[in-house]
């Protein structure tokens, strides 16, 4: 045979690969727009899959529960009743939410994976950009069908906003949440401050804060910063305190820069670790926030800016993470104060923090009206009810939330008085590095830069993220 | 029982000249075509699953590719501006910094010397002793990634870590405050097995007549060292140096500790490049990064090439 | 003896007490954490039960992520081994022209980061090919990873091997076949035994790779579900991670010491050019 | 059996050094035939060459008449001891023996007796189901021996067979080397560095150096009379005597010295500030020459004696067991000289050195080559 190096080999295996590897990149055809959207309506045997970063005895094990054991046999049963047989499979996994994100985009980009997709709000609008997921009515044909829907009418405007992207609903939302200033009222007890306790002001929080300190081996005010908690600290942190300065994110699609509500921002950042009230060390931990549940739970941190979770499944008697036996007597919780009075987003008084998640019908399903059917029950009144398995949790359906927050003050507290306060984040592709800068720059300042010059590191980096000045706002 | 083969004369080929073609050059008589096919899988497999993938990187370090967002579906060439952005890139900078911290302390010094230690004294150590000691190394070296992280959390934790209790430091965060420093230490304990295996096998091959001559004449321990086991394993020092500095170069483990925090102050470039790509979604600027990684590798490897010549 | 050498002595067992304390400590953990009521992240002596092995055996998927690891990685290893020694065997033994560029560029690409970007045309071509979901198709990419790097430690096993063996028997009449399977293999055991362990260690923890190429949880091997491994509130579950890690490491440890008892595990070293 | 042929072989590595040069060369049947020379001579490579392990650039190698240039070496009829032995240390000493049976798909019963009747002619009694490396340096050269006995090739190459073995063991092994080949009857070539276990065991001596062959013959012509400076300097145990001198007589007072039966005529060459007898046909008078004594060839007398002589006075003597190597200082030039050990001299004695005439070897100055063509005087 004729002698062939191998280096020659590797290269024409390289150019190969080149000319292959071009196809990897975003095709121009953007999924199944010229698809028959009918496609299998009678189908006689379907099969779908749906998929969620949730996965039994692991990461959200009551959910993939719920999917495995309850709503999917009711489906298959009442399907069965009209005659159709449906095989619905759960794919679930449970890992941190980027390399689920990742998993999830990989499978859309090669116009495959899960039939019915749970999605974090914030990523509906990065998916439909690149094209992954479209408008439901699009995906189903039929925008009397998906917009008739009776469902709609049960969630609020503001919590479908979390499928939504450019006016148009992507997705479904599933539950939703909001966030308090939790505080712990044997300290406050100690500090002489009252059990009823509703500050009214930024200054409020660190006058409590300051009362607090006296008491020894207790962190005063835990509210999350840095970049080692990732999300955490711009959904627990930054994002509340700045739509109490009056500003949101993005608004009018710009960015917020470097504006004078940011740098009130850092300023009571640096106010609350440059004076001792927070402990800067536990904000640079991987592991910070579970330790300021196990502190607070441990009667050592007074104040901590948290979402109803935290009542749910962290201090909750009996299954939480750093349980509280006296929880009902000993965590009180109070609306989160704009800098000053009317001083917050749409001149409100009070201001708070919302996210939760979606779920869409992937554009490449094979049965698309048999995923909508399975995406209508699944959020039926009857199946969202079913969903909580008694639990006290707040659902997308005000009908569910009537009946189901009714025991619980503090969740109900959260529904009735938090969730018409609330903001979402903007589901776009850039947020998550905007989200970055400002965890940076709360980093910045707390290791001891001015925040003039933490601002301005961000006005940097958020320009970077937008691509362009023009799509930031500053002065 | 068999005769031999017969012998038969084989005619002349004609037309060749000066070279004849006898037997296989190769000691087995595998001839260049069927080695070509023992390396085929090899070199596919390769191919398909490091050498595409690198180049795929190499393409799209020169976009604006992301997962997810316009990018996505129309991606655009932006030349070099990834890697002018990489040379002003601050926390890139950073990266690299602690990086080369990441090697010299870990590697090149960490388990290059404690593993030469262990090798050194090992050697003549009571059997009991040296295999406890040694299992416990490599107990260290073949433990799930996953399960290592863990432990060292565990060991560093700021409450209840090992560390403290031992020091009696309960409330330092060990991670947070001396991220770097318990990187090394990590890293240390879990790549050394390597270096003393290596050094192990490399010291059996200097010979002990060396070794008691340098005794009669009084040597210290670190004269005899120097000049008489280091230059005959000075092969080996370079080629373990070399493997472990590449691979903890690329090492992602420090990511399940620390994360790259607090701050960025335990980014080393692999993790860097994991956080670009995955939290900030910028494929294309992450490969950018990799492909600046990539080049860093080489140029290390071509300076360990010289100075292995050198050594011949 | 000389009071020099008494000192010397105790001086030498102080710094192998300090070594081995520092590679055992931090193991002390999973020693304790998986007996203890209520394990937390710290060593204490424990609380003892053995509840915590109950609650990580009634998991619904931690034994199959078991038998998974072990389909995937011994796959992968003994492809990895059989691949690499036929490699570096003609690298070793043959040459090739352009082999000492090819041994150098291996070398490299053993250490390449490749990283998240690199999943994207992995992810499409396992996707063309019809690999997604398949534990066979994981084996396939772990395989890709971990063969430069074992062909360059096996190329020097091979290196080591005096040539005579095979002259000696190619000069009796064997086969190239019959040389490889009487003389080479078994010759060579040490070594692939070495690169077998080696690369079924490297190929148990893997997580992104499986993550992002298996979609069925009942297929995902224990580096996965380890992952998966947190409470409600999304913290770690500190009672079944530490039984779960014990578990998961033992293959690991019982094939080393299989592998050690038998054959010796070791490196040798020394790139000859 | 078979004999071997080598014509005009040449081995040239892929890096252009030629280590087998042009090489002529014939083994004959049943022959114990040594390569000899200094390390890097070509003699392995030229061994290898004919087992087929290297092959050859030019030239042919023809076993038992055969070409076998091109065969495989499997193919060749040959059987070789490595140096190293290349046990394999997976099987025992059994499957070692039988493994070129086994190659050959020769049933195992066969082989059983093989390795049992093999292991007997090499008393390998009792260590068949040993491994290797559980058996000593001179066993396992008996193994190697006996498998290489055992896959019956028509020829036997051996390279370097004893230079594994400690001294004493070596002498052993050289005896029964000697002995098996005898008995065997079977053309063996073997390779070595140590000029006394070529002048011990082989039948003939090829001495090669830089790939060319320098002298053939047998052992007592290679020694007694090197036809160049090269293998003078190379064989014998005590260095040969080489000294500059000069043609100084075409004869000595007209009549030959001694010995000179053939009628060769005799002369005298000076050297070292005296002179001595030797055959000057192919050197005319006032020839400047290399002459070259062995040690063992010249008569030390403290006595004065008449005739061409060399005088000094004794540096030092070695003890080498029943002879002693005096070193003389002549003018200058130190001349070796070896006397039974009862008549070693005092340091510091004057002594005369004689010689006879055809033991007195003149090599030329230039290409170091014997000059006098004449026949060998000893037989």
């Amino acid at each position: 045979m004729r002698r062939i190096p191998p280096l020659f080999r590797l290269a024409v295996l390289g150019s190969a690969a080149s000319v292959l590897l071009t196809g990897c990149l975003g095709s121009s055809d953007s999924g199944s727009g010229d698809q028959d959207t009918s496609r299998n309506a009678d189908a006689k045997k379907v099969e779908l899959v749906i998929g969620a970063n949730s996965v039994k005895g692991g990461k959200n094990a009551a959910g993939a529960e719920f999917t495995e054991d309850v709503l999917i046999p009711k489906f298959v049963e009442a399907q069965k009743a009209k005659g159709v047989d449906v095989t619905v499979k759960f794919q679930g996994d449970g890992s941190d939410d980027e390399v689920y994100k990742q998993k999830l985009a990989l499978g859309l980009s090669n116009k495959t994976g899960p039939d019915l997709i749970n999605v974090d709000g914030i990523w509906v609008g990065e998916f439909a950009q690149a094209g992954y997921l479209k408008p439901l009515s699009d995906t189903v044909g039929d925008a009397a069908k998906v917009d008739g829907w009776d469902g709609w009418k049960q969630i609020p405007d503001s919590v479908q906003q979390l499928g939504m992207f450019d006016g148009k609903r992507y997705g479904v939302p599933g539950g939703t949440d909001g966030r308090v200033l939790y505080f712990n009222k044997k300290l406050f007890a100690q500090a002489g401050l009252p059990a009823d306790w509703q500050p009214k002001s930024w200054d409020d929080v660190t006058a409590a804060g300051q009362a607090l300190k006296k008491l020894p081996g207790v962190t005063p005010i835990q509210i999350n910063a840095g970049t080692a908690m990732g999300e955490a600290t711009t959904m627990q942190g930054i994002l509340p305190l700045l739509v109490g300065t009056g500003a949101t994110i993005n608004a009018d699609g710009k960015w917020l820069g470097n504006t004078p509500q940011l740098r009130q921002v850092l300023d009571f950042y640096k106010s609350i670790y440059g004076t001792g009230l927070g402990d800067p060390v536990l904000q640079r931990e991987a592991k910070g926030r579970d330790k300021s549940f196990a502190q607070f739970a441990a009667n050592k941190i007074g104040i901590l800016l948290e979402g109803d979770y935290f009542w749910r499944s962290v201090v909750e008697p009996k299954a939480g993470v750093a349980k509280m036996a006296d929880r009902d007597t000993a965590v009180g919780y109070a609306l989160i104060p704009a800098n000053r009075p009317g001083g917050g987003v749409k001149g409100q008084d009070f201001v708070s923090m919302s996210g939760g998640g979606a779920t869409a019908i992937n554009p490449n399903t094979k049965f698309p009206q048999q995923a909508w059917e399975l995406l209508e029950f699944m959020n039926s009144a009857e199946m969202v009810k079913a969903g909580l398995n008694g639990a006290a949790k707040i659902t997308q359906r005000t009908d569910v939330n009537a009946e189901v927050l009714a025991g619980d003050p503090m969740l109900n507290f959260v529904a009735t008085k938090v969730l018409p306060l609330t903001q979402y984040r903007p589901g776009l592709a850039e947020y998550p590095r905007v989200s970055a800068a400002l965890q940076q720059a709360t980093a910045d300042v707390i290791g001891g830069k001015s925040t003039d010059a933490a601002a301005k590191g961000y006005q940097t980096a958020v320009e970077a993220a937008a691509g362009s000045k023009d799509k930031v706002t500053s002065n | 029982m068999a005769t031999p083969p017969e012998s038969v004369p084989v005619p002349p080929v004609p037309g060749r000249p000066a070279r004849v073609r006898g037997p296989a050059q190769d000691v087995a008589g595998l001839g260049i075509g069927r080695a070509v096919g023992f390396l085929a899988p090899a070199l596919l497999l390769i191919g398909a699953f490091l050498v595409f993938p690198a180049i795929w990187t190499i393409y799209i370090g020169i976009t604006n590719y992301r997962l997810t967002g316009v990018e996505a579906v129309s991606p655009s060439i932006v030349g070099l501006s990834n890697y002018t952005r990489a040379l002003n890139d601050a926390l890139f900078h950073n990266a690299l910094w602690l990086t080369l911290l990441f090697v010299l302390g870990s590697a090149i010094i960490g388990q290059n010397i404690l593993g030469f230690a262990l090798a050194w004294t090992m050697r003549r150590a009571r059997p009991a002793v040296r295999r406890t000691v040694e299992a416990l190394v490599l107990l260290a070296w073949i433990l799930p990634s996953t399960v290592v992280a863990y432990l060292w959390i565990a060991f560093f934790d700021r409450d209840t870590g090992t560390l403290n209790s031992i020091l009696g430091t309960q409330g330092t965060a060990w991670l947070i405050d001396y991220p770097m420093v318990c990187l090394v230490l990590f890293n240390t304990w879990r790549g050394t097995a390597f270096s003393m295996m290596l050094y192990s096998s490399a010291l059996q091959a200097v010979p002990p007549s060396q070794l008691e001559s340098a005794r009669m004449v009084g040597a210290s321990g670190w004269q005899t060292l120097r000049d008489i086991v280091f230059p005959h394993i000075r092969g080996h020092v370079l080629t373990n140096t070399l493997l472990i500095s590449l691979w903890t170069a690329n090492d992602f483990s420090p990511f399940l500790l620390t994360k790259g925090g607090p701050n960025h102050e335990s980014e080393t470039v692999p993790v860097y490049i994991y956080n670009v790509a995955l939290q900030g979604g910028e494929l294309g600027y992450s490969s950018a990064i990799s492909f600046l990684l990539l080049i860093a590798n080489l140029l290390v490897a071509l300076l360990y090439l010289r100075l292995l010549r050198r050594r011949s | 003896m000389t009071p020099a050498f008494v000192v010397r002595r105790i001086g030498f067992y102080t710094v192998i007490c300090a070594i081995t304390l520092f590679f055992a400590v931090p193991m002390l953990w999973i020693a304790s954490a998986p007996f203890d009521a209520s394990p937390g992240l710290g060593v204490r002596w424990p609380d003892w039960t053995l509840e915590n092995f109950r609650k990580t055996l009634s998991h619904p998927y931690a034994l199959h992520s078991m038998v998974n690891s072990l389909l995937i990685c011994i796959t992968t290893a003994v492809a990895v081994t059989a691949f690499a020694a036929l490699a570096s065997y003609a690298l070793s033994r043959v040459r090739i022209p352009g082999r000492d560029a090819l041994l150098y560029g291996l070398l490299l690409l053993s250490s390449v980061v490749t990283g998240t970007a690199a999943m994207v045309p992995i992810f499409v071509m396992m996707f063309q090919l019809g690999l997604i979901d398949s534990r066979f198709g994981v084996a396939l990419v772990m395989t890709g990873g971990l063969l430069p790097a074992a062909i360059f430690i096996l190329k020097d096993f091979v290196d080591a091997v005096p040539k005579s063996y095979e002259e000696s028997a190619r000069v009796f009449g064997a086969s190239t076949l019959q040389i490889l399977r009487d003389v080479v293999l078994p010759v060579a055991r040490p070594g692939l035994a070495t690169i077998l362990v080696w690369a079924f260690v490297n190929s148990w923890g893997n997580f992104l790779v499986p993550f992002l190429l298996i979609r069925s949880i009942d297929k995902q091997p224990g580096a996965v579900l380890l992952q998966t491994f947190t409470d409600e509130g999304g913290s770690a579950n500190l009672s079944v991670i530490p039984v779960f890690s014990l578990l998961f490491s033992i293959p690991v440890v019982v094939l080393y010491l299989l592998v050690n008892s038998r054959y010796g595990f070791r490196f040798h070293g020394g790139i000859k050019s | 059996m078979a004999g071997i042929d080598i014509e005009g072989l040449a081995t040239v590595y892929p890096n252009g050094v030629r280590a087998v040069d042009g090489l002529d060369l014939t083994v004959a049947d049943g022959e114990f035939f040594a390569l000899l020379g200094p390390s890097g001579c070509g003699k392995t490579t030229l061994l290898r060459t004919i087992a087929g392990l290297e092959s050859a650039t030019e030239g042919t190698v023809r076993i038992d008449s055969a070409d076998v240039t091109r065969l495989e070496p499997g193919k060749r009829g040959v059987a070789m001891v490595f140096q190293d032995y290349a046990l394999f240390p997976h099987m025992t000493v059994s499957e070692n023996i039988t493994y070129p049976l086994k190659v050959r798909r020769v049933a195992p019963s066969t082989r059983a007796e093989v390795a049992e009747r093999t292991s007997g002619e090499l008393s390998l009694h009792g260590l068949l189901e040993r491994r290797p490396g559980q058996l000593s340096g001179g066993q396992q050269q008996r193994v190697a021996l006996a498998r290489a006995i055992a896959s019956e090739g028509k020829v036997l190459l051996l390279d370097e067979p004893l230079s594994n073995l400690d001294a004493r063991l070596r002498l052993e092994a050289r005896t029964f080397l000697k002995k098996l080949q005898k008995d065997l009857g079977i053309t063996t070539v073997f390779v070595t560095h140590d000029q006394a276990e070529a002048l011990a065991l082989a039948d003939r001596i090829a001495v090669m150096q830089d790939g060319k062959l320098r002298q053939l013959g047998s052992p007592r012509e290679v020694f007694a009379r090197p036809s160049n400076t090269f293998v003078a300097n190379f064989i014998g145990s005590t260095p040969m005597n080489l000294v500059p001198g000069v043609v100084s007589a075409s004869s000595i007072d007209g009549r030959p010295v001694d010995g000179g039966s053939n009628g060769s005529a005799v002369g005298a060459v000076s050297l070292a500030g005296g002179s001595l007898p030797a055959a000057t046909a192919s050197a005319p008078a006032g020839a400047e020459v290399t002459v070259g004594i062995r040690p063992e060839y010249l008569t030390l007398s403290t006595r004065d004696v008449s005739g061409p002589s060399l005088r000094g006075s004794v540096v030092v003597a070695e003890n080498l067991g029943t002879m002693s190597l005096v070193s003389v200082d002549c003018d200058g030039t130190l001349i070796g000289v070896t006397v039974p050990e009862e008549d070693e001299p005092a340091p510091g004695t004057p002594v005369v050195l004689t010689a006879s005439a055809q033991r007195v070897l003149l090599y030329d100055k230039e290409s170091g080559e014997l000059l006098a063509r004449q026949p060998a005087v000893v037989g």
